[in-house]
């Protein structure tokens, strides 16, 4: 399991994590290569059919990361995500996906070391947990 | 069929360093679609964007990713040589290969294998991009400035010599709001009426301000630059054109002992009124509830002595409907008052004042002309205890936060005690003196060592009445906490400064956001303090938070200036990032099912009910739509949205699942 | 419903009056208050300045007891017992970690305490008697002071009665039957509780002041609800001029003496003869001091 | 002790085990001295109630909790409830009078001032448990008997057995051995005395 290289998408928003994801590059800080971004307008944007199709389609594991609560680019939209990820982990179990793939996250635009951390910590994380293999047993759940 | 453009960027050796451009370059060819892909050393310069237009025009480009730095670096430039290559700017994507990729890893395969993932992403997105076509919307250029205190006075002239035109709407018989009733203000002691009422007078004579006094907002509509607004004029009861403010019906009036709220209760005025003499308008008002006409049927005093006939006893309250492209919130704050502290006596000892109370006893205008009468027997009090944080600070009885004004106005109420009774004694309980502004603590420091303030450091424990004296229970925990008792002959309660009773109200009418304690929200706690999160209102004065005149009136500048900003401009355009319910052909017309719930979700109120009707007008069903001028793009409604029947432009369903596909199906063909 | 009776231990003792008048005054209004079975000491300050889980169990005991005498609410004269009964109530119900806290007294008192019987104070219980008015044979028309002291009202937030600075429920009582309750300062600051043997020098000076200012107001009686305000205010009068330096002749009346008055019941009968401070009241219309017994300090009672 | 008190970390300090006990936490109290300037004895304590906050507050100082712990004060306070009542922020200072308490009795870390007040309590509750209910006239006894104080009172006994108020053989209520039980499971218990 040791050369296992897992596949770590990223969604974020792009007022605040995406641009501290730019300030982790712009301060040249490096970390795993393993996770990709994609950026969204806000996480409330984020519906969790897309987290599944992510898992459905190959990725060992996913980082969902917005604004702070109080500091955010668009009143309420991220405590809508909050809240839906209270049910989302409650589905995910269903499914038999192990909760700790999917890592729920603040970092704000000042925040590029947090970023850093975030990614390898993910990136540690879902290396211990193995691949993600029950993605055909998704697929026959009708998520594809 | 899809035909894409991908240039691929060194940064001089920002990206390349880590990154094999060369071979990004070459996988990026081998995506199906693309039919351009090259590297070079700059992208952005000039000849790099020369590159993108030729390649867009020589080989009939139907889109374009430019894998390089992060989209909020240069994004704009790119899209701007694509429109200018004829190609919609919103086909155009950028790659984020830098930041994101070359550096934060190390050289090597992964990397640059993370930067072909990064572009076949894009690639896969930009084929799902649409031509958006930026919206645009006109903008009245008129404001509307909602409450008339130094604050909106302020903002309406700031606007109005930028050469635009203000409704400014108070509710109040006169504008002038709380500084009208000050005496004299910190830190310079200077004459509140006499710095205030020019600038009233100039409101009044301004052309390009309209006054609606005596007036509350009825309903707001519409999203920036393209407001309407209702409102009410309050019923004055004679003719304003005719009234020439001769006075003579308020000196006739035959019912006179009502208590005036100009002077907080100190002071009495007759029924038909004019707050005060300075007022603009300088035209009175019936107040129906206490005139004895309305309350008896007999009367009629004031029409008979009025010289020009301009009483109205039926007149009726009317509706005044305007356009406005920007709203200025400008409804200031208010006090609590005695009654709500228990160990303070409920408010039931009348020696026992409020800040308001004291500045109308100071002021030369006041009640008492400006000598110091306590209120039972207009005594002179001798001993003077004021208290400061009274219900501030205090989450027990008041409000948890600092009321910020009362430290410096109580160092200017004992200040002013001194200078009118010399031989009187001026007490302050603080906690806590919070003197931080231009020559604030040196004000304090001067009522404390020119004045001979003594300041204790406690909360006073109780108030309580015996032999004509208050009785002040204190402690000083400089001095190991003794208790500590003064018999005064009058207290000052400095207390807490709270939003408007009407704030919250007002704010569900123009949908701005508040605090818990009802006073309005600014859009960002230190970048964007004049704003407001709704896009077109802004804010201005203590309506926001309590403060003092010079913050007040600087921060009615800033929201004039941003009107100001927005009326300079007669279309505006924004990115067309918004969400769209679908509409389709009849005999669906759209997937939507009307449930609503992103209308719920939305935080900016941008969803409406459309009706679908048939030919025959007949209702066929009503369906959710977003009104673009509202909608902020956040996508919270999109992901609500159970039957998949709202989407964001440029953030699309397609798009963002055409992205997941192809960053995880690595050379999988494509979808 | 079902109310039971808490005398707790001074109404059996140095309180005797305050009993004596209580129940005189429920014959008249009809109402019957059965004593808890077996009922022992609150612990008074005693039990919680020493041991918490002491101070909870000993009114858990006297609770659950009403309870098992199917008893819905139980009246507590004495506003000190009231005062524990009230907060073991709380802390056993209410409170963070009620639940845990009720299970280990529960154990201690070796019976279940379930919490079904409500706790009323004198004032409380009077108030929801109608008809007082109806039955008054002579106007207790004297100027009161209505003295709540501390526990009567605070804290607020757990005896959930009145308000808690210049409450109003005793003058409304007052008002009643014919008295006129003044507005004073005194009403509900302390008169030296428990202090009345361990430390009299403190309760001299503090119930000192109370009487001062009832009397500087020009009342005529001062109107206590709890035996302990008693005790300090009319007992320990010789402590108090002491200090003070100077005679109050004011006398000190239970709430239920005052009502007995107005009710026309025999001042014996309410125990008036047991003050250390003369009362000259009478159910007389007049206000003359019709009745006048000696003072009783120097006559010897029916022990 | 010349350098004055010593910061010592890492140790479960006395504000914690208020805060766990009674919910109090003294970190929010900032020092209005409100409670002071009301309560009814401050002019007698050792340290008014807003500084044994403070005392609490410096909770690393482990020389400030002692001065709380051995203070007069917490014997003093009479429960009266005022401060409570009027505290901006709420704190049941008498809630957390009785820890302290609790805490000076289990550490012998009693104030001298306070034997008397502490003795009255006593006396009181050995009566309690040997009858169930209080015998004021044995417990005076008692009082005088812990306390030395022989003569203070002793003029006031006759007068209240002639005027019925004293009575000569305790009320004792049935169930006295639960009350014994009670008693040695709680107060005994903790302060190891027969
Ligand atoms: C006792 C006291 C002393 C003070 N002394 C000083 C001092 O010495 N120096 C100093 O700098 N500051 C002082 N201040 C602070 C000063 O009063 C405020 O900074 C200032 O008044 C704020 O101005 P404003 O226009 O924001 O609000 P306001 O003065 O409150 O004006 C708001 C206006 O809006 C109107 N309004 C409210 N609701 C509506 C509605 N729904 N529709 C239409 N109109 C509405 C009101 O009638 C009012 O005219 C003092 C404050 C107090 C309480
Ligand atoms: C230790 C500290 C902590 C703080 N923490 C906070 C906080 O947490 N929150 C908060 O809200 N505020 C905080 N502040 C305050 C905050 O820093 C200031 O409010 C803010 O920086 C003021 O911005 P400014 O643009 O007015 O001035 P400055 O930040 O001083 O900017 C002035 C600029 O002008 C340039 N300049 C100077 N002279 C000339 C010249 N002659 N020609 C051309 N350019 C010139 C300077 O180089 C500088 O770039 C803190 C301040 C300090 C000292
Ligand atoms: S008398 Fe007539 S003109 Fe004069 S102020 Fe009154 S209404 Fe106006
Ligand atoms: S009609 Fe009313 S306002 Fe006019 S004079 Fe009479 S009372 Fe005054
Ligand atoms: S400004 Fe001063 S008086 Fe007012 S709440 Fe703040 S600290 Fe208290
Ligand atoms: S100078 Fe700074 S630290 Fe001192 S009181 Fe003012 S704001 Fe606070
Ligand atoms: S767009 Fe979707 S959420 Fe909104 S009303 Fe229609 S179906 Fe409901
Ligand atoms: S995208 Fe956001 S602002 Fe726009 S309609 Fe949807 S929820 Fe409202
Ligand atoms: S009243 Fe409350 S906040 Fe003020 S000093 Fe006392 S305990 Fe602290
Ligand atoms: S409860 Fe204790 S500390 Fe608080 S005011 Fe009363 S005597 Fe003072």
């Amino acid at each position: 399991m040791s050369d296992f290289e897992p596949k770590i998408v990223a969604f974020v928003c792009n007022w605040c994590t995406y641009a501290g994801a730019d300030l982790t590059g712009t301060n040249r800080m490096k970390y795993s290569p393993r996770v990709t971004i994609i950026r969204f307008p806000c996480t409330g944007r984020i519906d969790f059919m897309l987290l599944l199709k992510a898992f459905a389609n190959g990725a060992d594991g996913i980082i969902v990361s917005g604004c702070h609560p109080n500091d955010y680019h668009y009143s309420s939209g991220n405590f809508h995500a909050r809240r839906r990820w209270i049910v989302f982990r409650g589905l995910l179990d269903f499914l038999g996906i192990d909760v700790r793939r999917v890592q729920f996250s603040w970092v704000s635009a000042a925040e590029g070391a947090k970023w850093a951390q975030l990614v390898d910590a993910t990136a540690e994380q879902i290396r211990q947990l193995g691949p993600f293999s029950g993605y055909h047993k998704l697929r026959g759940a009708g998520v594809e | 069929m899809a035909r894409i453009g991908v240039f691929i960027c060194h940064c001089g050796e920002n990206i390349s360093a880590t990154v094999d451009v060369a071979k990004v370059a070459a996988a990026a060819a081998k995506i199906p679609g693309v039919v351009h892909s090259v590297d070079y050393k700059y992208m952005c310069s000039d000849p790099g964007q020369q590159m993108v237009s030729s390649a867009i025009k020589e080989k009939n480009l139907t889109g374009v990713v430019v894998a390089a730095c992060s989209p909020r670096m240069h994004e704009p430039t790119f899209r701007r040589a694509c429109a200018e290559a004829g190609l919609n700017p919103f086909l155009c994507e950028m790659a984020n290969i830098r930041e994101h990729c070359s550096w934060v890893h190390e050289k090597g395969e992964a990397t640059t294998n993370k930067a072909i993932d990064i572009v076949r992403t894009l690639v896969a997105k930009v084929k799902k991009n649409k031509a958006l076509l930026p919206i645009k919307v006109p903008v009245t250029k008129t404001a509307l400035v909602l409450g008339g205190g130094i604050a909106g006075i302020q903002a309406s002239l700031d606007i109005a010599n930028s050469g635009h035109k203000v409704i400014l709407v108070e509710k109040e018989p006169s504008i002038g709001g709380h500084m009208s009733q000050l005496s004299e203000t910190f830190p310079t002691l200077d004459c509140s009426q006499c710095i205030l009422t020019p600038r009233m007078v100039e409101v009044a004579q301004n052309p390009n301000i309209t006054l609606y006094s005596y007036a509350e907002l009825e309903s707001l509509e519409g999203f920036i630059g393209n407001f309407k607004a209702r409102i009410r004029k309050k019923a004055r009861s004679l003719d304003e054109k005719l009234c020439t403010g001769c006075g003579l019906c308020c000196q006739k009036c035959p019912t006179k002992k009502i208590a005036s709220d100009f002077d907080a209760g100190l002071g009495m005025r007759p029924a038909i009124y004019v707050p005060f003499p300075q007022a603009v308008p300088n035209k009175p008002v019936i107040d129906r509830e206490h005139c004895t006409y309305y309350l008896k049927g007999k009367c009629r005093l004031c029409e008979k002595v009025c010289p020009t006939q301009a009483i109205r006893f039926d007149q009726a309250d009317e509706i005044v409907e305007v356009e406005v492209g920007a709203v200025v919130m400008a409804t200031g704050f208010d006090i609590k008052h005695g009654d709500f502290f228990p160990e303070y006596g409920y408010g039931n000892y009348r020696d026992v004042i409020d800040g308001l109370q004291f500045e109308r006893m100071a002021s030369a205008s006041g009640p008492t002309l400006g000598e110091m009468r306590r209120p039972s027997d207009g005594k002179v009090p001798e001993i003077v205890v004021f208290i400061a944080c009274a219900g501030s600070r205090d989450p027990a009885k008041g409000i948890e936060y600092c009321s910020k004004i009362c430290c410096m106005y109580t160092a200017k109420h004992a200040m002013l005690y001194r200078h009118k009774v010399h031989h009187g004694k001026p007490y302050v309980f603080y906690m806590d003196i919070r003197a931080g502004g231009k020559m604030y603590e040196e004000f304090v420091r001067r009522a404390i060592e020119e004045d001979g303030v003594q300041y204790i450091r406690g909360r006073v424990s109780r108030i309580y009445e015996r032999g004509g004296k208050l009785i002040v229970k204190g402690a000083d925990t400089l001095l190991g906490a003794r208790p500590m008792e003064i018999e005064a002959d009058m207290v000052v309660l400095a207390t807490a400064g709270v939003a408007n009773p009407g704030a919250e109200a007002l704010a569900q009418k123009v949908h701005i956001s508040y605090d818990s304690h009802h006073f309005y929200s600014e859009a960002h706690p230190k970048l964007r303090p004049v704003e407001t999160n709704t896009a077109g209102i802004f804010l201005a004065g203590a309506c926001q938070a309590p403060k003092d005149i010079p913050e007040s009136v600087a921060q009615a500048s800033g929201a004039a200036a941003k009107v100001a900003a927005l009326f300079s401009q007669d279309e505006l355009i924004r990115e067309p990032l918004i969400a769209v319910v679908d509409r389709q052909a009849p005999p669906l017309y759209s997937t939507c099912v009307g449930c609503f719930l992103c209308q719920t979700s939305c935080p900016y109120q941008a969803i409406e009910k459309e009706e679908i009707r048939g030919r025959d007008g007949q209702l066929i069903k009503t369906v959710a739509k977003v009104n673009p001028g509202l909608c902020q793009g956040c996508g919270t409604c999109v992901a609500l949205c159970r039957s998949k029947s709202i989407d964001i432009q440029g953030f699309s369903h397609e798009q963002v699942y055409a992205e997941v596909l192809a960053l995880l199906n690595r050379g999988e063909s494509d979808v | 419903m079902k109310t039971g009776f808490y005398p707790g231990c001074s109404m059996k003792g140095s309180a005797r009056e305050y009993s004596e008048s209580l129940m005189a005054v429920a014959k008249v209004l009809g109402r019957e208050l059965p004593e808890i079975p077996d009922w022992n000491c609150c612990g008074a300050t005693a039990a919680h300045n020493l041991d918490r889980d002491l101070a909870l169990a000993l009114p858990a005991r006297i609770l659950a007891a009403a309870e098992k005498a199917g008893m819905d609410e139980v009246l507590v004269p004495c506003a000190a017992c009231y005062s524990r009964l009230s907060v073991t109530r709380h802390e056993l119900l209410d409170a963070k970690g009620s639940e845990a806290l009720r299970a280990r007294i529960s154990g201690l008192i070796e019976a279940e305490y379930r919490g079904s019987a409500k706790v009323v104070n004198i004032l409380e219980w009077l108030a929801g008697i109608g008809g007082l008015e109806g039955l008054i044979q002579a106007p207790f028309a004297r100027k009161v002071a209505c003295y709540y002291g501390c526990l009567l009202v605070r804290p607020a937030g757990i005896v959930k009665f009145d308000r808690p600075e210049e409450p109003q429920s005793m003058d409304r009582l007052m008002k009643k039957i014919g008295a006129e309750p003044l507005d004073w300062a005194f009403k509900t600051e302390c008169c030296g509780a428990g202090f009345s043997i361990s430390r009299n020098d403190l309760v001299a000076r503090l119930s000192g002041l109370i009487l001062d200012d009832a009397v500087a107001r020009g009342a005529e009686a001062v109107i206590v609800a709890c035996p302990m305000c008693h005790l300090n205010l009319d007992m320990r009068r010789p402590n108090i001029e002491k200090r003070a330096d100077k005679k109050f002749r004011i006398p000190v009346l239970y709430v239920t003496q005052a009502i007995g008055l107005a009710l026309g019941i025999a001042p014996k009968k309410l125990g008036l003869q047991r003050h250390k401070v003369t009362v000259r009241f009478s159910p007389a219309v007049d206000k003359s001091p019709a009745e006048t017994l000696p003072p009783s300090g120097t006559r010897p009672g029916e022990a | 002790m010349s350098r004055g008190p010593v910061i010592q970390h890492d140790r479960q300090v006395l504000a914690e085990r208020i805060l766990e006990q009674t919910g109090v936490d003294v970190a929010r109290c900032y020092q209005c001295g409100k409670c002071s300037a009301g309560c009814p004895l401050a002019a007698d304590m050792d340290f008014p109630p807003s500084q044994i906050m403070h005392l609490l507050q410096l909770g690393d100082f482990p020389e400030f909790a002692e001065l709380a712990l051995r203070s007069h004060t917490i014997w003093l306070c009479l429960t009266c409830e005022i401060c409570y009542c009027r505290c901006p922020m709420e704190l049941d200072i008498p809630k957390l009078m009785d820890v302290l308490r609790y805490e000076s009795l289990a550490q012998k870390k009693i104030n001298p001032k306070a034997k008397d007040i502490i003795s009255f309590h006593r006396a009181f509750l050995d009566s309690v448990r040997t009858t169930g209910r209080l015998f004021e006239m044995g417990q005076v006894i008692d009082y005088k008997l812990r306390s030395g104080h022989f003569l203070q009172d002793l003029l006031q006994a006759p007068w209240m057995f002639f005027v019925g108020k004293l009575h000569l053989i305790p009320e004792r209520i049935r169930d006295r051995r639960l009350l014994k039980r009670m008693f040695a499971r709680t107060l005994k218990a903790r302060e190891g005395r027969p």
